[in-house]
């Protein structure tokens, strides 16, 4: 019960949120209101009783993307495109393909509920943090690795990007 | 942490030895190029071109293994020497060609090779991937470093625009890639490839989610290998790239995505073959008639090129189609089709764009056809050669192309895809009309500016290396025939 | 076979000696006129001595076995096939030369009157250019026509046939920086080569209906078949061989590249277009009379076509003014006689005749010549008359071939012209009347010809009258020794009803294969004697009455001509334009034909390039960008149409590639949704 | 060097010996232009040298083995591809052919060519090695590479060394010849997926139905399409004109004297004793094509202005005599139709030559820009006086022994032959008609354009491209027998293939032909291997 | 847990909207939200699932996925930057200079 009242609660704030996200005209607003999306799937993650995840969420969203976000949101003057058609032309056919393609999946997961029944989810999470951990540093020590690489990609990139010479 | 998990561990980490390499001599880029002074930059070039090097020598060290590591997240097989070679290859082509390109467009970096490696590692590890994560990990290092490097010359605008577009839509694509992946675990619980593959197994006939999948994730990676609809970024970044980061991204990137195809399609996807046979064939014939039409007009090489290589996407996927029979048993031509198809191609397409990028210089960026015309007078060699090349684009004999072509023709012919088979050779004529376009520009019309383009001796080497390669896998094909099919049948060859 | 004597084991040498000659003169631009014609006259006069050393030693074997045939080397190897009767037959032909009584008379015509032509136009050609080439066309037109002439088969005929045609080709064509000359040339090969095309399909229907194409076995391959006369089959052959005949030989419809043949030098005339070559056709026909004689219908055509075609040259020589042409008019008319005979089954007489009309056609178109010579080219009556006097042996000696070829007795024309009468009389009443008008007609335009040059008043411009002199000696010679032959040449075949033996003719006899059912009437059919002199009167009193009205229109009251001129005007203009034929046949055939290549020419390009190829090139060409290359296609035509379609195909790409980012993605988007649909459709249409 | 000459590598010598001249000129500096000549003429003539000896080696003993001097390597093992060579009757006359043309050609370029000699000499050698390949290879895929290979040096030779609209003409040539030759590759597949094997002497040996009717109409079209275009045949043609205006000389000599025999060489090698039934079948259609080619040709031809394009169109219709002579299918008409091919090669290939001489000394091949040349160049005059006799079938020369024997040949056919004679004929007519006109255009009449009074008559070089030609000529014209031996094997295979009752004992008496007994026989020669077939499968 | 099937919707309606801006918004930094907005959907996938196959596979995933956001970020920010100095918009539908 509770678990569906937490779920539905985040999960409207969530869309909402992202709605405005899409539709503000202000950057900033726009940040703002994902940020809330952001923090609304962080709660979604606490009720499916992913609490590394929870944090990891808030922490690396929240507090890193966004920041980096709004960062180049100041840089880029704000002014200029503020008073500008914040649409392209092709906005209505591309909603409405966008909404046929929702019609499509969406349809999709009505029709196969069916197949993807509770499941086995009767077993309890283990203990999240824990668990999680021994994955990533046992069968998933290669990817993390992998991912930091990527990061050193990442890096590079941005500052090579970034500065103006190097 | 248990200690035998902990040695596991250890022995493992041996056959991630190549990779490895690319990364220590990546940081070791990185670290250098602080001592360098800005004219001795080209250095780096070297270290990074040792460090291919050391890497393709311990990738010989796990060469003729089959097995997989790292709690079967990664499988050690030929298949994966085979492509990570083309890799190692492609990228030590492109670092020789760089050197004296970069040196012109004044972007001497480090990074730049540093991102080549780090590029490579993450192609590696989509040919080596055996778990949904290292996958989607190893696609992403390779895609950032492509985001980046295309757009290098930052002060190019082109540049900047073909990489902004490119990261755009790179970024959705995998985004959509990322969401495929999340139903392929959803479905099995699992992030191995072959977990997932048993769990589509037992999936009903038709399930909405597997197709749901199987559309999402064939989006990305028909986006990546650059396959109509999916393809329109290719024309556009390649344009804009530095010359050789768009030869790297049409040869290594291209081949890397379809190493990550294959290990898809292949694996996870096999159950529902006869379901997607029939979307490649679309695809792919698709990918000819954009490809073609639209490259007929061009007047940029690069360009011009680029739609080509859509058109040459096209066929490896007929091959691909090929290697299903009408009863969706596996028709081992097709496969070998494909893999000969991708070897020779690193040959003549990193070629093609070669030659481009041997006529830039000060001020003259060399790619509009006009910038070919009268070669033959001012460089009979790289004319030669850039014949060679497009011949072997086009499919005409004595070169690989042509090998090539034929194998995924008879693949075609064997599945009793005769329309296919009857389009596909078809779509070399206008292949032949717009390549020759450029044939007629050197060797034909007279040269606007009668100066010699100077090639430096790196490049000579790489240019020489790739036209031998075209035409010895164009008259004595066996041996490459052989590898192929040794390394793609192997672990597919069922 | 090595019994025989050498001549006759080596026939190959008659054609050869000329050959050689004509071989060496290909480089004679170095040569000496002397050294040219030494070798030239010399080679035809080698071929003479040959053709009469064969033809005595043929005498010299008993009647029955007078056929000797030599087989030189394979031409076309054989290779099987299968014959209209189902029997697998073997193609072949070989090199290979056949001496029987009629191949030797046609050697002896031909090396003989060509010896003396040869002789005559040594001094007649003196003075021209390119005087090793004429020779060398000369020598190298001797070896076609005894090629013909010697012949074992149809082909090897066919080699010289073709062979005569171009020379004559050629020869018509020697002074060619003369337009009209080189055009006559033209015609003429052209419309010998549709002669050909039906003699050549007469070859294919012989070979493939007998399995043979050899003459001396031709006849058994007949009597094997056991072909009824008239069987179609055969006709059809007689007739394709016969459309041949028209074209070498000058006959209506094809006649009519032989009044414009007149171009060449006159010694040509003389030997090709009088002699020799125009009287193939006969020959081939007599010597194809075994399949002649069992086709009635096609015998009946031949003597058709050659009366008619005898009277209507007649007509046409009597308006000409040119001399070469009236007597190129006179020939025709001649070789229909010729044709007449064959006709009625007299072939024997058809030879006869070829070889008199050799002697005086001959005659007639050297004398002319000398006269054209002496007055230094001119060729038009009107400006002649009065020449008696001034050319005394020309006169003479063309007079003797006027009475030859009106047929006076007993000149050699009479023997053999009354002899074709006598048996076209005994056929069918009408071919004999058209006969005796020929005659009659002939007589007058002869005599017109020789009263307007030789008698009245000269009416030839003064400078040109003041150096008229009688040709040299080299010219003289032939002239007398034609002259002659067209007196006494007859006489080797006086017929019986005046006390000859018609020796000529039973010499001819054993070629003459006549099938019993046709033998009755065909040569010596016996009238009663009374009636064929009657009819021999009645013939010679036509052509005196023929003579005697030139006299009095040309000689007595010259006004006249005009006025009768006048009086038929209509007519006479017909006639004068040869009834416009050529006019005709340019219109229907020739303009025909370029009109259609033209027509063909602009599909080419418009239709066949423009729509289907390049149309194809364009849908792969999508925009319409302005470069060379575009210029070219718009040079090769029907442009308007294609940049159209280009322009509609480039629109889609520009549409999609449109440089906007978003745009892709969507294009992305859209490529889901379709896969998408595509499976749902799929697992849809699985469920029902 | 007996290696060399051994009977299974003499080929491979003969393959290869142009190639070497070519890689040996590419090490050669371009500046040195006089050095290329020589030794591109050396090559040239030492490929003709290398192939006398097949004259006297080449076997017509009646147990001589089908095809002769075989050599078999593998090749490219893993697809079944093998390097093997070998010649039989057809191929002999084919390569001989080539080698002679090829010379005579590189010799013609000697003044005619003075841009970019090397450039020109490696690639004429070169396309030399593809023309000979064509005609030697045994297998398939081989066959297929020299067919394609062989477009690239043309695509230059036209491109580069021609004149105006000479890109124009090049791609449309390449692209014509391709468009047919990739449906060929397909067809080559197909079959390989039936009879599973490249080897062209097995398929040829294999017992006859080898595919399924269906299965054969489809091959036979797939065929059909690259030999049409390349020979030309009807509505294929127009690549020709373009192509043979524009190339240079020696272009257009080897394109009219072997190109264009590849496609027929295909119809004799492939289509006929591959897809017998097929060809019957289609016959009707292939009869007509070649006729249509005949006469409209010679029509088109009556009204070119441009000399080239005149000889050009002249050769759509000869090969379409040849095309006639091959569907006819019976002895005579294919041993006429190869005869044909190459006197056709012979006499085309020399009246090239003479436009090329003309347009050395003028530059322009408007026939309106000459006229009365007889008076400066009297050799000239005798030397085209025999080619265009010998072209238009003069008996005595070439020409006459091919049109006569395929007509012959055309004539035997049941019902219909005569008429398909009838109409060759009317094109043997036309055919004099135009080249007569042509000549006497060119070289009758007087001097009008007085650039032309003091052109200089042959020269040695041009004589000596000249004669061997015009010695071929008379000697195919007066003694064909051993090109007719040659060609016996070879027919009589193909015939007994394809058309068995021409070489039965007897035929259906059919003394009185009509239509049904000949539908009759062609429905039970088709009805007999359908019932083979049966149990086949 | 509740029915995965409401997961599932949640996050394709996310993703949906995350389209729906990309496609649209002519900002390009928007347009970069929007991607986050749509791998944010592949993570509740994750998560969801990882939930409803009670392993830790998804989570770890899902992390992974956060990571290449983050990075993905970063490059494309630094890539808008660029544009930005040298074309001074940031708006996608001004930049075809390469098109056709």
């Amino acid at each position: 019960m509770l678990n569906a009242v937490l779920f539905y609660f985040f999960a409207v704030l969530a869309v909402a949120s992202a709605i405005l996200m899409v539709t503000r005209r202000n950057i900033i607003h726009g940040a703002v209101f994902l940020i809330t999306t952001l923090l609304a799937t962080a709660g979604i993650f606490l009720q499916l009783q992913a609490e590394f995840l929870f944090v990891v969420q808030i922490i690396l969203y929240v507090g890193g993307i966004m920041v980096l976000f709004v960062f180049v949101i100041m840089l880029v003057d704000l002014d200029l495109s503020l008073h500008l058609v914040q649409f392209n032309r092709q906005r209505f056919v591309a909603g409405a393909l966008a909404l046929v393609l929702a019609a499509q999946v969406l349809g999709a997961f009505w029709v196969s509920r069916s197949s993807i029944g509770p499941g086995p989810a009767a077993v309890v999470a283990p203990q999240n943090t824990e668990a999680v951990g021994q994955a990533l540093f046992g069968r998933y020590m290669l990817p993390f690795e992998i991912a930091s690489i990527l990061l050193l990609v990442a890096m590079i990139g941005a500052v090579v990007m970034g500065k103006r010479r190097i | 942490m248990d200690p035998q998990l902990l040695s596991r561990m250890a022995t493992d980490s041996l056959f991630i030895l190549p990779e490895a390499m690319l990364a220590l001599f990546g940081l070791a880029i990185l670290l250098t190029d602080f001592f360098l002074a800005s004219n001795q930059k080209s250095w780096n070039s070297l270290t990074a071109f040792l460090g291919v090097a050391f890497s393709a020598g311990s990738l010989l060290e796990v060469a003729g293994q089959n097995r997989t590591a790292f709690g079967n997240s990664i499988v050690i097989d030929p298949f994966f020497v085979f492509f990570s070679a083309l890799f190692l290859a492609s990228t030590a082509l492109v670092i020789l060609l760089s050197v004296r390109y970069m040196e012109i467009e004044g972007e001497q970096h480090g990074e730049y090779y540093a991102l080549m490696l780090f590029g490579t590692i993450g192609m590696m590890f989509l040919a080596c991937g055996n778990d949904l994560v290292v996958l989607f990990v190893g696609l992403e290092t390779m895609a950032l470093a492509f985001y980046v490097l295309s757009g290098f010359l930052r002060r190019d605008r082109r540049s900047n625009e073909g990489a902004l577009k490119y990261v755009l839509m790179g970024a959705f694509s995998s985004g959509i890639l990322a969401y495929g992946f999340s139903i392929l675990y959803g479905l099995s619980g699992s992030t191995n490839l072959n977990d997932i593959a048993n769990a589509i197994a037992r999936r009903p006939a038709h399930d909405p989610l597997t197709f749901i999948a199987l559309a999402t994730v064939a989006a990305g990676v028909f986006f990546k290998i650059a396959a109509v609809p999916f393809h329109q970024w290719a024309p556009d970044v390649y344009q804009g790239a530095p010359t050789t980061i768009t030869a790297y991204v049409s040869v290594a990137s291209k081949t890397a995505s379809f190493a990550l195809l294959l290990r898809l399609f292949l694996t996870v996807f096999w159950p529902v073959r006869v379901d997607w046979v029939m979307l490649m064939g679309v695809v792919a014939a698709l990918s000819m008639t954009v490809g073609a039409f639209a490259a007929i007009t061009q007047t940029n090489v690069k360009r011009l090129l680029a739609y080509s290589s859509i058109t040459q996407v096209g066929y490896i996927l007929f091959g691909l189609v090929g290697s299903v029979n009408k009863d969706g048993s596996l028709n081992k031509l097709g496969l070998e089709a494909m893999a000969f198809y991708l070897l020779v191609y690193l040959f003549f397409n990193t070629g093609a764009f070669a030659v481009v990028i041997v006529l830039r210089r000060k001020g003259v960026i060399g790619d509009n056809i006009d910038d070919l015309n009268g070669l033959m007078q001012r460089n009979p060699g790289a004319a030669v050669l850039m014949l060679i090349f497009l011949l072997s684009l086009a499919g005409i004999p004595p070169t690989a192309g042509f090998v090539a072509k034929l194998l995924v023709f008879w693949a075609l012919i064997q599945t009793q895809h005769y329309v296919l088979a009857v389009l596909a050779v078809a779509y070399i004529l206008p292949a032949v009309y717009y390549y020759f376009r450029l044939v007629a520009a050197m060797w034909v019309r007279e040269a606007v500016d009668p100066v010699r383009p100077a090639i430096s001796v790196a490049q000579k080497f790489a240019l020489g290396a790739m036209a031998i390669g075209t035409l010895a896998a164009g008259i004595f094909p066996e041996q490459f025939v052989r590898l192929a099919v040794y390394s793609i049948l192997t672990p597919f060859g069922r | 076979m090595n019994s025989l004597p050498y001549v006759l084991r080596h026939l190959w040498l008659i054609p050869f000696f000329p050959l050689a000659t004509a071989a060496v003169m290909l480089f004679g631009r170095r040569l000496k006129n002397g050294v040219v014609s030494a070798l030239c006259v010399g080679s035809v006069a080698l071929s003479f001595i040959f053709s009469v050393a064969a033809f005595f030693q043929l005498l010299s074997l008993p009647a029955a076995n007078r056929i000797v045939t030599n087989h030189l080397f394979d031409w076309f190897p054989p290779v099987p096939y299968h014959t209209l009767g189902g029997v697998l037959a073997y193609f072949h032909a070989d090199w290979g030369f056949q001496l029987d009584p009629l191949s030797a008379v046609m050697i002896l015509i031909v090396t003989g009157v060509g010896l003396l032509i040869h002789v005559y136009s040594n001094g007649y050609m003196g003075h021209e250019g390119g005087y090793y080439r004429f020779f060398g066309y000369m020598n190298l037109f001797m070896f076609s026509m005894l090629m013909l002439v010697l012949a074992n088969n149809l082909l090897v005929m066919f080699v010289g046939w073709e062979g005569v045609g171009t020379c004559s080709y050629l020869l018509i064509g020697f002074y060619f920086h003369r337009k009209s000359a080189a055009d006559a040339g033209k015609k003429a090969f052209i419309v010998n080569r549709v002669g050909d095309a039906g003699f050549l399909l007469g070859i294919f229907l012989t070979s493939a209906l007998l399995g043979t194409i050899q003459f001396d076995q031709i006849g058994p391959a007949l009597l094997v078949g056991d072909f009824h006369a008239g069987a179609p089959y055969i006709t059809t052959i007689a007739l394709l061989l016969f459309i041949g005949a028209t074209g070498k030989s000058a006959q209506i419809p094809l006649y009519v590249w032989l009044p414009d043949a007149m171009e060449g030098p006159t010694p040509v005339s003389a030997l090709i277009h009088a002699a020799t070559m125009v009287t193939a056709g006969v020959y081939m026909v007599t010597r194809m009379n075994a399949i002649y004689q069992l086709a009635p219908t096609a015998m009946l055509v031949v003597a058709i076509i050659g009366a008619v075609t005898a009277i209507y040259a007649a007509s046409m020589g009597i308006v000409q003014n040119d001399i070469k042409k009236v007597l190129a008019y006179s020939t025709i008319s001649q070789l229909g006689y010729m044709f007449l005979a064959c006709g009625v089954g007299a072939f024997t007489a058809g030879i006869f005749h070829l070889m008199t009309h050799a002697f005086f056609k001959g005659l007639l178109f050297l004398a002319a010549g000398s006269v054209i010579h002496a007055l230094s080219g001119e060729q038009d009556m009107r400006k002649m008359g009065g020449l008696r006097r001034k050319l005394p042996v020309t006169y003479w000696t063309m007079l003797a071939a006027s009475l030859a070829i009106a047929g006076i007795f007993p000149f050699a024309g009479f023997m053999s012209k009354d002899l074709i009468l006598s048996s076209a009389y005994k056929k069918d009443f009408l071919l004999w009347a058209i006969g005796c008008a020929t005659a009659g007609m002939t007589a007058f335009y002869m005599f017109r010809l020789m009263f307007m040059m030789f008698h009245g008043e000269s009416r030839v411009d003064h400078e040109v009258e003041r150096h008229i002199h009688e040709s040299p000696r080299t010219m003289l010679v032939p002239l007398v020794i034609l002259a002659a032959l067209s007196f006494a040449g007859g006489w080797i075949s006086w017929p019986e009803i005046l006390g000859g033996n018609s020796r000529f003719i039973h010499f001819l006899e054993p070629v003459i294969a006549v099938p019993h059912a046709m033998r009755s009437e065909a040569v010596q059919g016996v009238a009663s004697r009374a009636g064929e002199i009657g009819l021999m009167l009645l013939s010679q009193g036509l052509v005196v009455l023929g003579i005697l009205f030139a006299w009095y229109v040309y000689i007595k009251r010259t006004e006249l001509a005009e006025r009768y001129a006048k009086a038929f005007g209509g007519f006479y203009r017909l006639v004068y334009h040869k009834y416009y034929v050529d006019e005709i046949y340019d219109a229907v055939f020739v303009n025909g034909a370029k009109d259609l290549g033209l027509a063909l020419g602009a599909f080419d390009t418009y239709v066949i390039d423009g729509l289907g190829v390049n149309g194809a090139a364009w849908l792969t060409r999508f925009a319409s960008l302005v470069s060379i290359w575009w210029d070219t296609w718009i040079v090769d035509g029907s442009v308007r149409l294609g940049s159209r379609i280009i322009w509609l195909l480039s629109y889609p790409v520009r549409l999609i590639q449109d440089g906007l980012v978003q745009s892709y993605m969507l294009l992305i988007v859209i490529g889901l949704i379709g896969v998408l649909a595509y499976y749902f459709h799929l697992a849809h249409s699985v469920v029902h | 060097m007996h290696f060399l000459f051994a009977d299974n590598h003499i080929l491979t010598t003969i393959l290869f010996t142009p190639l070497v001249g070519a890689i040996i000129l590419f090490f050669i500096p371009r500046e040195r232009g006089d050095l290329h000549r020589w030794i591109g003429n050396i090559f040239g003539i030492l490929g003709l040298l290398v192939s006398l000896p097949l004259i006297w080696r080449f076997s017509l003993q009646p147990g001589a083995p089908r095809f002769q001097f075989v050599q078999d390597l593998d090749w490219i093992h893993s697809i079944g591809a093998r390097y093997s060579l070998g010649i039989d009757g057809l191929s002999f006359l084919m390569v001989m052919l080539t080698t002679v043309l090829g010379a005579i050609s590189i010799l013609s370029s000697w003044s005619a060519i003075r841009k970019r000699e090397k450039e020109y000499y490696i690639l004429f050698l070169i396309l030399q090695t593809g023309m000979v390949g064509v005609f030697m290879s045994l297998d398939f895929v081989l066959f297929y590479v020299f067919w394609e290979v062989m477009l690239v040096p043309m695509y230059f030779l036209i491109g580069v060394w021609g004149s105006e609209r000479r890109l124009y003409a090049a791609i449309k040539f390449f692209l014509y010849t391709l468009a047919g030759s990739v449906l060929m590759l397909l067809a080559i597949l197909a079959i390989y997926s039936t009879a599973h094997t490249f080897s062209i002497a097995a398929i040829l040996d294999a017992p006859h139905p080898l595919f399924s009717l269906k299965l054969e109409r489809w091959l036979f079209w797939g065929f059909f399409f690259a030999f049409a275009i390349k020979v030309p045949m009807f509505p294929f043609h127009t690549w020709l004109p373009d192509a043979h205006t524009e190339a240079p000389t020696a272009g257009s000599v080897v394109l009219a004297g072997v190109l264009l025999k590849m496609g027929t060489y295909g119809f004799l090698r492939f289509s006929l004793p591959m897809f017998p039934d097929a060809t019957n079948q289609f016959r009707g259609i292939m009869i007509v094509l070649s006729i249509v080619a005949i006469i409209y040709g010679a029509l088109v031809c009556m009204m070119q202005k441009d000399m080239k394009k005149l000889i050009a169109y002249s050769s759509v219709s000869h090969m379409g005599f040849v095309t006639l002579g091959i569907f006819a299918l019976t002895p005579l008409g294919l041993s006429g139709s190869i005869i044909q091919q190459v006197n056709h090669g012979i006499s085309t290939g020399a009246l090239f030559l003479i436009v090329g001489v003309l347009y050395e000394r003028r530059h322009t091949r408007l026939i309106s820009e000459f006229g009365g040349l007889s008076t400066p160049m009297p050799t000239f005059a005798a030397i085209y006086l025999i080619v265009t006799l010998s072209s238009l079938g003069m008996p005595l020369l070439n020409g006459f022994v091919g049109e006569f024997t395929i007509l012959r040949g055309a004539f035997d056919v049941p019902v219909y032959g005569w008429r398909w004679a009838a109409w060759g004929v009317v094109g043997v007519i036309l055919g004099a008609a135009y080249l007569l006109w042509l000549y006497q255009r060119v070289m009758f009449g007087s001097v009008t354009n007085e650039k032309n009074e003091h052109l200089p008559d042959l020269n040695w070089r041009e004589l000596a491209t000249l004669t061997p030609l015009i010695v071929l000529a008379f000697w195919i014209g007066i003694y064909p027998k051993p090109l007719f031996r040659v060609l016996e094997g070879p027919v009589e295979r193909v015939v007994q293939v394809v058309n068995p009752a021409a070489l039965a004992a007897s035929a259906a008496p059919s003394k009185a032909p009509d239509a049904r007994t000949n539908v009759a026989q062609s429905s039970a020669k088709i009805a007999a291997p359908a019932a083979a077939r049966a149990e086949v499968k | 847990m509740l029915p995965i099937g409401n997961y599932l919707f949640l996050s394709f309606t996310l993703f949906t909207i995350g389209v729906i801006g990309v496609l649209t918004r002519r900002n390009v930094i928007v347009m970069l939200m929007s991607i986050e907005l749509i791998l944010n959907a592949v993570n509740i996938n994750l998560i969801a699932f990882s939930r409803y196959w009670g392993g830790v596979d998804g989570q770890i995933f899902a992390i992974f996925v956060i990571t290449d956001a983050a990075a993905e970020a970063a490059v494309g920010l630094g890539i808008i930057l660029a544009f930005f100095r040298n074309r001074d918009t940031v708006l996608a539908d001004e930049m075809d200079l390469l098109k056709w």
